[in-house]
């Protein structure tokens, strides 16, 4: 690929998901926010395309934005409107800038950790297959964890329909 | 036959009056009549071995430097064997005969005085036990036993002086002899507890034996400090000044109490321990000297003070602590014998003077003061007569029992220090004054009109006559047949008379005694107006110097004080430290549950803020860490 | 016979009578009292009969048994009795036996209340005769739940709370208790290699011989152990659990943890601290010399402004628990003696005063001293007991208390002297508070408002009759207790002598 | 030349918008969103690992399926409980949910 | 590859579905307690099962799953809470929850994700078993529908949970980006003390903490074991603490075990203060689950101390202890459970009388807590005795002597309960106590005590499942 295009491709797409991530937090609608938030899955996407991660990239358009984001503007319509206007707010007694300065800690230790860091760069080149490969590790090494994850999609299946139930008026 | 029965079973001197308390104390007492006759026995046979005991140290030739002695091992511990035994020699053998003699009488005299009293049983429990303790302070073969006797002569005397509990007065003075003595005590068993270690023995005959071998090597430094610690025992014990303040206060329990304990127990204990533990103050002459100007000091302050007081037992009790300042004094100047010989005499006369005021107030209920009597030679004829005899034997007026125990001591006073023998003769002076004072007080002059007295009933005579025999012939008895060869410490010591100074203290007598006479007796009645003339001196001596007020002081102010203030460190600092702390972990809990908002965001941000605290310690401050917190050792 | 286990079988017996009490219907009132009383007596006797049968002239530990425990940490449920523990372990009968005649009139739960008791009892005498450090410890702690219980439902209001008290006292005991099991566990990892630890107290004895442990590590130990025993012993300042928790326990409690329970802590001192780190002992015994003196006069001056009779008795305690400090910190074979037999007077003597203390406060709803006096006249029996008890406690000769601190002072002088004559000087202040509550309470003018109040009788006067005997008995014939707990020290000697000898590298300093 | 690191700061920085958003947002709601920005980040360093340090074997890409499912059910145990929290008190706001505490 | 060696699982998982199954055939009217009892009789069917796995040691799937003794342990440590928890919570259920199956169901998940916490051998079966272990809690917690606190309760595990997800996987990502690799052992050969490590592991550190409740992770745990249904506190308590306890092991002890000098210090300070907050705090409740909740905090602190030995005797004193302290807690917090059940109430003013009411719940209230405490004879003592030998042998002396202290303190707390138990009964109503919930009270007893009393044949056990890691 092309150097040029594949750093202003990365760029634009970093941009376009910290610019909305920072929407997200920052808006006062949790409509606004719900659909920043999709937006910025969609630039995680195409990071992931950029590191040549096809499969997942499709995965996250559709679980991200398809489902979970979906899910996020239904569970907002859902309850009342009342409390969806402006009360989106930073809470007010919270110590932003503290937290401001954690968070900016955070990323100062972690920019120090990836500058010191030697990583063992592997020069073996991109399995090209990406969803074969995946689909044979997940059947094969990782049998146990796909089950299990299937329990857990179960579980929370159950305790999420008990919970949105709620209690039977008789 | 006897005697040599007497000798080998010495131990049962003591013990006989111990199986009289543990059965009347335990089974008899609520029966009067079995409880004294128990009591009476036991002392009578107690006597009867003491007599044998002492026909046995003359019979057998047992004499100060070749004590017979017996041992039985008590506590047994390695470096410290502690035996009780018995220690015949001819000092021991005077006194086991002196106490059983007076405490016999003083319960016989008991029978009458006690009778009715809703404590009778209990009263001649206590008596028993009081010889009994005392004999066995007598034949002490170590200073350990000694003490042991010594202190539990000391609760004898708590608990008799404290026979009328009921009496608020009683229980102060009961109480306060006891710490007073106690004071004593402390320095006796520091200084037991050193020779224990300068010696590693505790036994009278081999520490005489290791004693001089000491001072030859290591010069009289230390021991005499020790000497003097233990000269503290006696200085409590036996009312020297400045302990002397429980004695008249003693005053407080039944008469005959008082007897025995002036007369032939407790207070006598000191000189005792003093004469027996003489080969260890002999060799510290700067010891010996304090000794002697304690007693000489004490002889002649309470003599001053007994000049002023109304109470007649009280006259009588100051008159006890100037007599042993004088027994003091006597050993402090060297004479075990004169000292030995006046406590004997001592014990007779002021035994016989005791009960003759115990008489008194059996016949005047509820009268203490002096100057509330009078006049009572008539209806108490043998009271009156021996309150005599005991004055003159007091005074020194030959041939009475005090002329030659006081010349003996007046005599070896003379030959040491002449202040000491000016000191002593002045006190003798007094004493012949204030005695014939109380004496012409009491039973010359009118009688009063609500007074009616009565002679004292036949138990109670027979021990005044007794007594009273004793006073006049106890001093020519042994005088004649050489006190001096037998009691002694050192060589032996023949007695004669210094006529000089017999005469002196003679003349001064019986002018003391004319004195008082004009004073009191002649019915010209310028006590008041002396007593006035010297005011100031006057309360000084009527109120003791004010050293009762001056004790109470100190140990309100200082000790109750300071045990206050320690009080106050306790509740405010010590607790207050405890209870701070555990206030300060209580206030930890709440300032940390405090944290604890409810709010989900704040719990998130201390996590995160604490997982950001972990990530930096790994990666800056890990190595800075390392050496402080888990160092590897201890 | 020679292989009956005497020991377990003192354990089991009251043991025994927790179960049987356990599954008594709650009705059975008198029942419960006489189970107990027999179950006590029973246990009484079989260690008199130990205390008969022990061989003083073979000495050492005898009644010895030896099961191996938890294999893993070297535990092993090892019995044993020796002249130090063996007297300690008749003064816990003897108090355990008195405490339930003293309870006698307890009808308030009385189940419970028993049964806990003899928890109590099983805890003091275990420590006692258990040679092995673990379960030391594990009877060790079987105090502090029973008596916080009985406190808090049992015991009465003073000064503070009972609820407060009882707190005070279990927390500071435990909290001592943790420096102590942290000691322990220094001491069990530094005196042998990972394999072959124990918790054997013989083994670790041997363990200094062997040199296992360094000097440094036996005084850091040893200071740790200081603490847990300290405040068990209620040494200075560790001890302000002490009079608070005796006002406010009911009086089995107070006589039990008066008597028994302090000892413990004197008893680890020496069995713990001075046998197995006889040189973190050496380092610290000075120090302890000095916190003895300042018990023992500290104490007593406290004690003299006091106006409840058991913070009498409690402050009075704590000073009379420096004498075993002071015998302690002498380290010699004649000051320990004194020691330990002055744990056992002093146990003794603290029970009786604790249990008359008791029936006057049963009759009379009172311990303030100024509301009292002139018992005297309506209970002879309390106040010959009350004498008796205050005679021994101001260390009167022929009672059980004067030989101990004559010893004490013996051994102590020649290593402290001015520390000695500072504590000998203790017995006038303890005449002094001792004779003017005697005073104020039993002597004076008759008071009608006690004329109602009935003497002891019946059972109540057991304990009297019991301690009182003890006291005078061993008082008469010393030799039965100082020979008993000689033949225990004096093995000690060699070690001690070593001691003294030995120049230590940072010993001394606080001389 | 766009290498790992560009892709970590990237993800660091999503991270902290989200740990920003997860501390300040009012509403449950928000706050779930911002936990689902933080998982983001977390498979982009996944996946970047992924790429550069093991290209061969794709673990990492493995790793953030599970995390994708992990989430999803997160979310809806998550919303359902919004429901519930919001039929018991009307309201959906983080600090409100505060009876319990001290 | 031996599918054998998953039976227990499969077998958990078969039960939990069965469950469901049964919960729709039940007709409605049913109480459906049977239920309840049927798990719990599955789950002791398959705790004696387990029995015979001992002393394999093999691995399924390319060593990504392990089986060997200290899977086991653990895994029979969560059978065995589970069980307790089934049998005392039926009365529970029945009163307090609609969805009894669901609940019974959920509960087994649970189980099931504990299960493969333990045998995790690499990051993802890790991180996938311990989320399975945490929704199905989220859910729980949030499962006592008409109780306002229990929703508020679900709402902050959850989002705090996921917060600790997050961090903990970030960390995971660095983990895996230096070392390349997910499989712990191939972890341990690659790492080094180098930043993204010491980052990676930091945070994880951070995760599992958080599932630990150790202080300053610990915010959640009072407000959720307070608004839980109390068999979910208790689960909480025994199992999802164990099974991170279970995680923690392998990854520090094996993963991580080179840079121990670097965790170590952080853990022990971690470890203080947990003891120091979780007991001083607890001396404020007046709500027993809160006070557990606090207690266990503690005695997370506790636990998490035997990590620094970093040897088999500080594993066997972190199994040890968990062991006891989970029958300690099944016994608390069954009896709260009885309490609750009579009088509708958690505070600890409703305990008072419980003594004279009934006797052998106040007996085994009082030791289960003085267990707790670690007074002997009780278990906890010689639990704690293991743990503090083994760390006092690495030098931390001082720690050893602040954990002693604060159990001490602790002792106040508790007492505090004994004390209000041992007061006067406020009301004289009769005092029913299931039949089931005696059988876990008396067990919790008898465990404690023997443990305490006997403590060789768990030590051993304990040995033996710790030697597997070396």
């Amino acid at each position: 690929m092309n150097e040029w295009a594949y750093t202003a491709a990365f760029f634009i797409f970093a941009a376009v998901t910290v610019a909305s991530a920072v929407g997200v937090v920052t808006k006062n609608d949790l409509v606004h926010s719900s659909l920043l938030l999709a937006l910025c899955f969609v630039g995680v996407s195409g990071l992931y395309v950029l590191l040549q991660a096809d499969f997942l990239a499709a995965v996250q358009l559709l679980v991200y934005n398809g489902a979970i984001a979906i899910v996020f503007v239904l569970g907002t319509m859902l309850t009342r409107r009342s409390i969806r206007h402006g009360t989106n707010h930073s809470e007010a007694d919270a110590p932003s800038r503290l937290i401001g300065l954690i968070s900016g800690l955070f990323v100062a230790v972690t920019l120090g950790v990836i500058a010191t860091t030697p990583w063992n760069y592997s020069s073996a080149g991109a399995v090209q297959d990406t969803p074969a490969v995946l689909g044979r590790l997940i059947l094969t090494d990782y049998m146990i964890a796909m089950e299990v994850a299937a329990v857990l999609l179960l579980a929370a299946m159950i305790g999420a329909i008990v919970l949105a139930k709620g209690v039977d008026e008789e | 036959m006897f005697s040599q029965y007497a000798l080998h079973h010495a131990w049962l001197i003591p013990l006989l009056p111990v199986i009289a308390f543990i059965i009347v104390g335990l089974f008899l007492r609520r029966i009067p009549v079995l409880s004294a006759a128990v009591s009476v026995c036991m002392s009578l046979l107690s006597f009867v071995l003491a007599l044998g005991v002492g026909y046995g140290v003359i019979d057998q030739l047992i004499t100060v430097d070749n004590p017979l002695i017996q041992r039985m091992p008590w506590l047994v511990i390695p470096g410290l064997t502690i035996d009780m035994g018995v220690y015949i020699d001819p000092l021991s053998a005077v006194m086991l005969i002196v106490v059983t003699l007076v405490s016999l009488m003083v319960q016989i005299y008991s029978i009458g005085y006690m009778r009715g009293d809703a404590g009778f049983g209990r009263f001649f429990a206590y008596l028993s036990l009081f010889s009994a303790t005392m004999l066995g302070l007598v034949i002490a073969v170590n200073f350990v036993q000694l003490y042991v006797f010594w202190e539990l002569v000391g609760l004898c005397s708590y608990l008799l002086i404290g026979y009328y509990f009921h009496k608020v007065s009683a229980r102060e003075a009961a109480k306060k002899a006891f710490i007073t003595t106690r004071i004593g005590d402390f320095g006796l068993l520091i200084g037991i507890v050193l020779l224990q270690i300068l010696f590693g023995t505790l036994d009278f005959q081999h520490l005489g034996v290791s004693v001089p071998a000491y001072v030859a090597q290591q010069g009289t430094g230390l021991l005499t400090v020790v000497a003097l610690l233990i000269f503290l025992g006696p200085i409590g014990k036996s009312g020297q000044f400045p302990l002397h303040v429980w004695l008249p206060d003693a005053m407080e329990g039944p008469t005959p109490v008082s007897a025995l304990i002036h007369a032939a127990t407790m207070v006598v204990a000191g000189v005792y321990l003093v004469a027996r533990a003489f080969f260890l103050f002999s060799v510290l002459p700067n010891a010996m000297e304090v000794i002697a100007w304690i007693g000489a000091f004490t002889a002649c302050f309470a003599a001053s003070i007994a000049f002023t007081q109304r109470d007649i037992k009280r006259i009588l009790a100051y008159s006890t602590i100037s007599q042993l300042g004088y027994m003091m004094l006597a050993l402090g100047v060297g004479s075990v014998t004169a000292s030995m010989f006046h406590l004997t005499t001592h014990a007779f006369f002021k035994a016989l003077m005791f009960l003759a005021a115990g008489a008194v107030l059996h016949g005047l209920p509820d009268k203490n003061d002096i100057f509330a009597m009078g006049g009572l030679r008539h209806k108490m004829p043998v009271t009156f007569a021996a309150m005599t005899i005991g004055v003159l034997a007091i005074s020194g007026i030959p041939p009475f029992a005090g002329f030659f125990s006081k010349d003996e001591i007046l005599l070896a006073a003379s030959q040491v220090s002449m202040p000491l023998y000016v000191i002593a003769v002045l006190t003798s002076f007094m004493t012949a004054f204030y005695m014939t004072r109380l004496l012409v007080v009491v039973f010359c002059g009118p009688e009063k009109p609500d007074n009616h007295p009565h002679e004292a009933p036949v138990s109670m005579r027979i021990p005044l006559v007794v007594l009273g025999i004793l006073a006049i012939i106890g001093g020519y008895i042994p005088y004649a047949y050489h006190f001096g060869d037998w009691v002694r410490f050192g060589p032996a010591l023949h007695m004669g008379l210094n006529w000089t100074i017999a005469g002196t203290s003679t003349v001064l007598s019986v002018a003391a005694m004319a004195l008082a006479w004009f004073i009191y007796g002649s019915g010209k009645a310028t006590s008041d107006k002396l007593a006035r003339r010297f005011s100031a001196l006057y309360n000084l001596s009527y109120h003791k110097y004010y050293i009762d007020e001056l004790y109470l002081w100190l140990n309100h102010t200082f000790v109750d004080g300071f045990g206050k203030l320690l009080y106050w460190i306790e509740i405010y600092v010590i607790e207050g430290i405890v209870n701070g702390l555990a206030h300060l972990s209580l206030q930890l809990g709440d300032w940390l549950r405090r944290k604890q908002t409810g709010n989900m965001q704040r719990y998130g941000y201390i996590m995160f803020g604490a997982a950001l605290l972990i990530v930096a310690g790994l990666l800056l401050l890990n190595p800075l860490f390392k050496g402080v917190l888990c160092g590897g050792g201890y | 016979m020679a292989n009956f286990p005497l020991l377990t079988a003192i354990l089991l017996t009251p043991i025994c009578g927790i179960l049987v009490l356990f599954f008594l219907p709650r009705e059975a009132n008198k029942m419960m009292k006489m189970i107990a009383a027999v179950t006590m007596a029973v246990a009484l006797g079989l260690t008199v009969y130990a205390y008969w049968a022990y061989d003083v002239a073979l000495a050492g530990m005898q009644f010895t048994e030896d099961i191996p425990w938890v294999a893993d940490l070297g535990v092993h449920y090892a019995l044993g009795v020796d002249g130090i523990s063996l007297p300690l372990l008749l003064l816990t009968m003897l108090v355990g036996f008195s405490t339930v005649f003293v309870s006698w009139n307890v009808n308030e739960r009385p189940k419970e209340f028993f049964i806990q008791l003899l928890v109590l009892v099983v805890g003091a005498a275990g420590t006692f005769v258990t040679q092995d450090l673990l379960i030391f410890l594990l009877f060790y702690e079987l105090w502090v739940i029973p008596t916080y219980i009985m406190t808090v439902v049992w015991g009465s209001d003073k000064r503070v709370t009972k609820e407060y008290a009882g707190m005070k006292l279990t927390i500071y005991l435990l909290i001592g208790s943790a420096f102590l099991l942290a000691g322990v566990v220094a001491l069990y990892l530094n005196a042998y290699p990972a394999g072959l630890r124990t918790f054997s107290m013989e083994a670790l004895a041997q363990a200094h011989a062997l040199g296992n442990l360094s000097e440094h590590v036996q005084i850091v130990v040893f200071f740790l152990l200081l603490i847990g025993f300290g405040s068990t012993l209620s040494m200075w300042p560790l001890y302000s659990w002490a009079p608070d928790g005796y006002a406010a326990a009911p009086t089995g409690v107070s006589m039990l943890h008066a008597g028994v329970l302090k000892k413990v802590g004197g008893y680890g001192l020496i069995r713990v601290g001075l046998l197995v780190l006889p040189l973190g002992a050496k380092f610290w015994a000075p120090f302890i010399a000095l916190v003895a003196v300042v018990n023992i006069l500290y104490a007593a001056f406290i004690t003299l402004v006091q106006k409840d009779l058991k913070y009498l008795v409690g402050y009075s305690s704590i000073s009379h628990m420096g004498y075993v400090l002071i015998g302690f910190a002498a380290l010699n074979v004649i000051s320990i003696d004194g020691a330990v037999a002055n744990m056992f007077a002093h146990g003794v003597m603290c029970a009786l005063f604790f249990a008359l203390i008791g029936q006057v406060y049963d009759k009379t709803q009172t311990r303030h001293i100024p509301d009292l006096g002139g018992l005297a006249h309506q209970m002879p029996r309390v106040a010959t007991g009350l004498m008796i008890a205050g005679m021994s406690s101001l260390g009167l000769p022929g009672l059980v208390g004067f030989i101990p601190e004559f010893t004490i002072f013996v051994g102590a002088f020649k290593e402290y002297p001015f520390y000695t004559l500072l504590a000998i000087s203790g017995i006038v202040f303890t005449a002094l508070y001792i004779l003017r509550v005697l005073a104020n309470v039993l002597f004076g003018p008759r008071r009608e408002e006690f004329d109602a109040c009935r003497d002891v009788s019946g059972v109540e006067l057991i304990p009297l009759v019991v301690l009182g005997t003890v006291l005078v008995v061993f008082g008469v014939f010393p030799q039965l207790l100082m020979g008993m707990v000689n033949s225990g020290v004096e093995p000690l000697m060699p070690l001690l002598n070593q001691l003294h000898a030995a120049p230590t590298l940072l010993g001394g300093v606080f001389q | 030349m766009i290498g790992l690191a560009h892709f970590l700061t990237v993800a660091a920085m999503v991270f902290a918008i989200g740990l920003y958003g997860l501390l300040t947002k009012r509403t449950v709601v928000g706050i779930l969103m911002s936990i689902e920005l933080m998982l983001n980040a977390v498979n982009i360093n996944l996946i970047a690992f992924s790429r550069f340090i093991t290209p061969d074997v794709l673990t990492g890409q493995v790793f953030v399926i599970f995390t994708i499912a992990v989430a999803a059910a997160e979310v809806a145990i998550g919303l359902a409980m919004v429901f519930r929290v919001y039929r018991d008190r009307n309201t959906v706001h983080a600090a409100r949910l505060n009876e319990m505490r001290w | 590859m031996n599918i054998a060696l998953l039976t227990s699982e499969i077998a958990v998982l078969v039960l939990g579905l069965l469950i469901i199954i049964f919960d729709v055939l039940i007709p409605r009217q049913e109480t459906h307690r049977s239920l309840g009892y049927i798990a719990a009789c599955g789950v002791l069917a398959i705790l004696v099962h387990s029995m015979t796995q001992y002393g394999a040691a093999a691995t399924v799937y390319q060593g990504l799953f392990v089986v060997d003794n200290l899977a086991l342990f653990f895994k029979q440590l969560f059978l065995a809470a589970t069980f307790l928890t089934l049998l005392f919570s039926v009365e529970y259920v029945e009163k307090w929850i609609q969805n009894s199956g669901e609940f019974y169901a959920l509960l087994l998940f649970a189980l099931l994700g504990m299960m493969v916490m333990a045998s995790a051998n690499d990051l993802i079966t890790m991180f996938i078993g311990m989320e399975l272990m945490a929704i199905v809690f989220y859910a729980l917690v949030g499962f006592e529908l008409r109780s306002k606190k229990s929703s508020e309760a679900g709402m902050k595990y959850l989002m705090l949970g996921a917060a600790s997800s997050a961090i903990m996987l970030y960390g995971m990502s660095w983990v895996y980006g230096f070392t390349g690799s997910l499989v712990l052992s191939q972890i341990a050969v690659k790492a080094t003390a180098s930043p993204a490590m010491l980052l990676g592991m930091g945070l994880m550190l951070a995760g599992l903490c958080f599932k630990l409740s150790i202080v300053p992770f610990h915010m959640w745990a009072p407000d959720v074991y307070e608004g839980a249904p109390t068999p979910i506190t208790a689960m909480l308590a025994m199992g999802s603490k164990a099974a991170a306890f279970a995680v923690l092991i392998r990854v520090f002890l094996i993963a991580f075990s080179d840079l121990q000098e670097y965790w170590a210090t952080i853990v022990s300070l971690l470890a203080a203060a947990s003891m120091i907050v979780g007991i001083v705090v607890a001396i404020w409740q007046t709500n027993i689950k809160r006070m557990l909740a606090y207690s266990s905090i503690a005695q997370a602190g506790y636990i998490l101390s035997g990590l620094l030995a970093g040897n088999v005797a500080g594993v066997k004193g972190m199994l040890f202890y968990a062991v006891l302290y989970m029958f300690a807690t099944a016994g608390a917090f069954a009896v709260s459970t009885a309490v609750k059940n009579h009088n509708g109430s958690d505070e600890i003013e409703g305990f008072s009388g419980l003594a004279q009411k009934s006797p052998l719940l106040a007996v085994v209230m009082t030791i289960s807590l003085l267990s707790m405490a670690g007074l002997p004879p009780m278990a906890g003592f010689v639990g704690k005795l293991y743990l503090f030998t083994a760390i006092a042998d690495k030098g931390y002396l001082w720690l050893v002597i602040l954990g002693f202290v604060m159990s001490m303190i602790s002792v106040y707390y508790y007492m505090l309960v004994v004390k209000t138990m041992y007061s006067k009964a406020r009301d004289q109503q009769e005092f029913v106590v299931r039949g089931s919930l005696q059988v876990v009270a008396v067990i919790s007893l008898l465990a404690s005590l023997f443990i305490g009393i006997y403590p060789g044949p768990l030590a051993k056990l304990a040995n033996f499942a710790a030697q597997a890691l070396w």
